[in-house]
């Protein structure tokens, strides 16, 4: 495979939008997916379906091996230390209410305070903001400097012994802020405190070691690594996903039911309730696949670069603002345009084929901070080219022609 | 689909002039509303008279060219006239988004009817009609909230 | 379509088994997806696919509405009064568990009851039990009587001012018994107490109405209903979904998020924390279609036809105990055999291409009181004939060969 | 796959008849287990002697052929043998299911060696090795557990 066509691999690109091809920046919204996952979905239906672990039919045996692989190929993926630490769930959002909720239960109490930033996504704040109802938690935001970035020294200054957890994002889905993760979690093991990392955007474009960072939590949404919808997964060292209570109850994560008690499965069984998303799963295998064959290294390199040739052009655009400048950016560029709203550049931009994203991006509290209600987003995806960059620039052009500005 | 549709000159122009912005006097009506989705935001002030006339119509509010001319053009077409018409305009104005009918009211000027009609061209857009119906929905909260006076 | 050649519309049942043509009775596990509903997953993925809700370029557009017009399709095939009480959850364990614990949180409070059965499945106790341990209420179950049905003087006998939530099946995984529900609605009604139907096995075989059927909350797996994994729906009465708190926090289900508050959108969208399953919803909807297009009333009448067969067929067999005999019966024949273990049992049918559960199918209350710590299952779906409960009982014959029994 | 292979003679004859039912008289180590997803349970007791020799050695349990075949075996053939060659049998048994190797302990008779090497069928059905190697799991747990006296 390489990179410079991989658009083949994707038959998203075969169709065209409003007459134009399709120029996809949205990833970081969600990713297309390469043919490989789909096919794997689809013939995994057709000739091995059935339900996972409960059966012992040759269907429910096959089924159940390749689940297992799959989390196998995620451990190997992470470099995870055990099979144990990698949960399947529906996604980053449930990773992050698992954890905000069975950390939460057995340690929070009122007064404890939970260290965010003003970067996060609403996934990993609303999930705290419960604690805060329920327990009496409090949540501290470390600041975004003026590059959009979230500084070490910011975060150190905020931990306190009241500190219980730390929850920041790999990489920020505005600004596009690779945040010190490392020295986050060096600074946190000298205080005891767990650090959980919002990697939804981190793991689709970065090469991601869970030995090397150290981290306790780390949560993925598949879906936008190349795989399919509804699942995600809930990285955790095995210590807590030991002492943490499960947090959905329901077939399969049970030891013993009775009337009057219940026991609970070790981990990762405790943590899976229900039946599992077993199709999604094995398809995910092939996402990830697909990443190895390419390698995330040369992944980044190639997103880096046409991110690199986009801000440069964009900036030689005098309407437009680019929203941060970190250090460290991966693959995603916000902007704002003097006297053109987001809502109405997507529009415009849409009608050349180009796909954006305005909003706030779920990420009000920075929006609030940055003093815009909204912001446009071109987000990378490996098929993207600096091709689709220079498609991007003229459709902005249209957007100034159209508002006369 | 038609951008030229969507961003016409009288859209612009309002979106870029918003006419009735800002508190207006003695306002006894108000209602808030917001897409939590994009962060528009728009908050509809209106003066309604013994007469049952809206003496006073404004609006405060951000987001885009769609929901800045929609406010724009509902103040500067309610503003001044009975509640029911009012009422009637909105419902006409809501049906001609959501079921692609035409503007006719017999007691708007045909200016009046171009300039709300230019709204038209959102039928197209299904994902900005919100932007365009934000205001009148905000509008008909208010007037039903009981007078603050 | 035709009922008596609706095998050929399932891919499944092109491969052999172990040399021998598939025969599965496993569909309460899960059941296997027809062509349509799998292609739709395809080519959504192929041609449509984009996050939905979030973007308004076109992809994000159509995505939505197909995702939107699933919940009509939904609401319709429910016929609840409106599309607002349709939430996608990750499966029937999910909805189950966002009610205990949104309901839970508001509503319980020590020494309060719930009343399920002895019937219940895991995903219908484990979830209240955590209410237990969580609030101190207690959880009552109504016995099961000799036929292996919940009678409503049962449940009358059980109910009291302290009852605040009655959690029943629809139609026992184990027994097969259809449950009185519109009487215990009806029961229910008088006292004030809101009524949960874990509808996982109800769904699939029977003709249901939310109207008719008046419960407060019903919970279904889509994977059961001939949908793809991963994907669930959770029924709630709107007054109720307007009182409880959101379950998962996250993107989407926010109104406005400042540093110091956070308020939440209306009902569906509170309860839907996250990217949601749109390839998946949309491909439910084909499910919804195969079904319709067949029709519920014949589906029913087809499988109740095939285990009435099987019933007998295995009655005469006098090795065999059937567990269970309730007067209103769908689509499950549990069953013990003098000498052989259902491992066994299950094992060895598998050789013969029959695929059948063995355990206590997370049903281990029932199978306590049953004195029996596991059985068989034969289970019906839609595609299957009198022909496979002739391979079923061959394969059994097989069994007291191997045994000597 | 053979269903002969798994269902051996022997295999059917210990889970007809097991050997070492119950509770051997004063026993000093135990310890249970079962599978969640299928309900089949084992409690394994043991008596450990001065001399580290296993001189009593009884299950209590219930499930299929397969795991009550292996706790009647395992009794039966490490009743009176020393804790260092129990723990060395009980290895080689789970490896002969995990890696296939075969079963070659010298101090074990013939027919010992042919009787647990019966259980190598289940190698080839993924499913039925936990209840196969359950009970000496379990064994090993009882073992590793602090003597009751
Ligand atoms: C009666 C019943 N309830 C609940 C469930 C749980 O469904 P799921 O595992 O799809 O969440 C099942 C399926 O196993 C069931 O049979
Ligand atoms: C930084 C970040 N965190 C969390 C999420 C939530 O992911 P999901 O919606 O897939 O659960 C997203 C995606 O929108 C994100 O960009």
């Amino acid at each position: 495979m390489n990179i410079k066509n991989i658009k083949s691999e994707f038959p998203i690109f075969k169709q065209k939008i409003n007459g134009k091809p399709l120029v996809y920046l949205d990833s970081a919204n969600s990713s297309q997916k390469p043919q490989t996952v789909i096919n794997r979905l689809s013939n995994f239906y057709e000739t091995e379906f059935s339900n996972v672990g409960r059966s012992v039919h040759s269907l429910a045996v096959k089924a159940t091996n390749r689940f297992e692989d799959a989390r196998d190929k995620v451990k190997d993926y992470l470099n995870a230390k055990e099979r144990e630490e990698i949960i399947f769930t529906k996604g980053a959002t449930e990773s992050i209410n698992l954890v905000a909720s069975s950390y939460g239960e057995r340690f929070i109490k009122e007064g404890d305070e939970i260290l965010i930033t003003e970067l996060e996504h609403h996934s990993n704040y609303v999930p705290w903001h419960f604690l805060r109802q329920k327990k009496g938690a409090k949540i501290k935001f470390a600041s975004v400097n003026e590059n959009g970035e979230v500084e070490i020294d910011e975060i150190k200054k905020l931990i306190n012994s009241k500190t219980k957890m730390i929850a920041i994002t790999h990489l920020s889905n505005v600004t596009g802020a690779i945040l010190p993760i490392k020295k986050v979690v060096d600074l946190a093991k000298e205080k005891n405190i767990p650090v959980l990392v919002d990697g939804t955007q981190g793991a689709p474009h970065l090469k991601i070691d869970m030995q090397e960072l150290g981290c306790d939590f780390y949560a993925i949404s598949c879906h936008k690594m190349y795989g399919p919808n509804g699942l995600g997964i809930l990285y955790a060292k095995k210590k807590w996903l030991e002492k943490l209570p499960p947090y959905q109850g329901g077939g399969g994560m049970i030891s013993e039911v009775l009337k009057d008690n219940i026991t609970f499965a070790s981990t990762p069984t405790k943590f899976e309730a229900g039946t599992m998303q077993t199709a999604e799963v094995v398809a995910f295998s092939e996402a990830i696949k697909f990443i190895e064959k390419l390698g995330i290294k040369n992944i980044q390199t190639h997103e880096n670069e046409v991110m690199e040739y986009g801000i440069e052009k964009l900036k030689k655009n005098n309407s437009i603002s680019i929203i941060g400048n970190p250090k460290e950016r991966g693959s995603v560029i916000c902007f704002s345009m003097k006297g053109i709203h987001p809502h109405d550049i997507a529009t415009i931009l849409d009608e050349d084929g180009v796909a954006i994203r305005a909003g706030h991006h779920c990420c009000q509290v920075l929006h609030d901070k940055l003093g815009i209600p909204a912001t446009a987003r071109a987000s990378l995806g490996v098929y993207n080219s600096k091709d689709d960059i220079d498609k991007l620039s003229e459709a902005i052009d249209n957007c100034k022609k159209i508002f006369k500005v | 689909m038609d951008l030229k549709e969507l961003y016409q000159e009288i859209i612009l122009d309002h979106a870029k002039n918003p006419r009735n912005k800002g508190k207006c006097n003695g306002y006894n009506h108000d209602a808030k509303a917001h897409n939590p989705l994009c962060g528009d935001k728009v908050h509809i002030y209106a003066k309604l008279d013994q007469d049952k006339n809206l003496s006073g119509l404004s609006f405060e509010g951000e987001g885009c060219a769609i929901s800045l001319a929609s406010a724009s053009i509902l103040t500067d077409t309610l503003k001044g006239r009975d509640l029911q018409f009012s009422k009637k305009v909105t419902d006409d104005f809501l049906s001609m988004l959501k079921n692609k009918s035409k503007i006719t009211l017999n007691s708007l000027s045909e200016d009046q009817v171009t300039t709300i009609s230019s709204l038209s061209g959102v039928q197209q857009f299904p994902m900005r009609i919100k932007c365009a119906t934000m205001a009148w929905h905000t509008l008909l909260a208010a007037l039903e909230k009981k007078s603050k006076l």
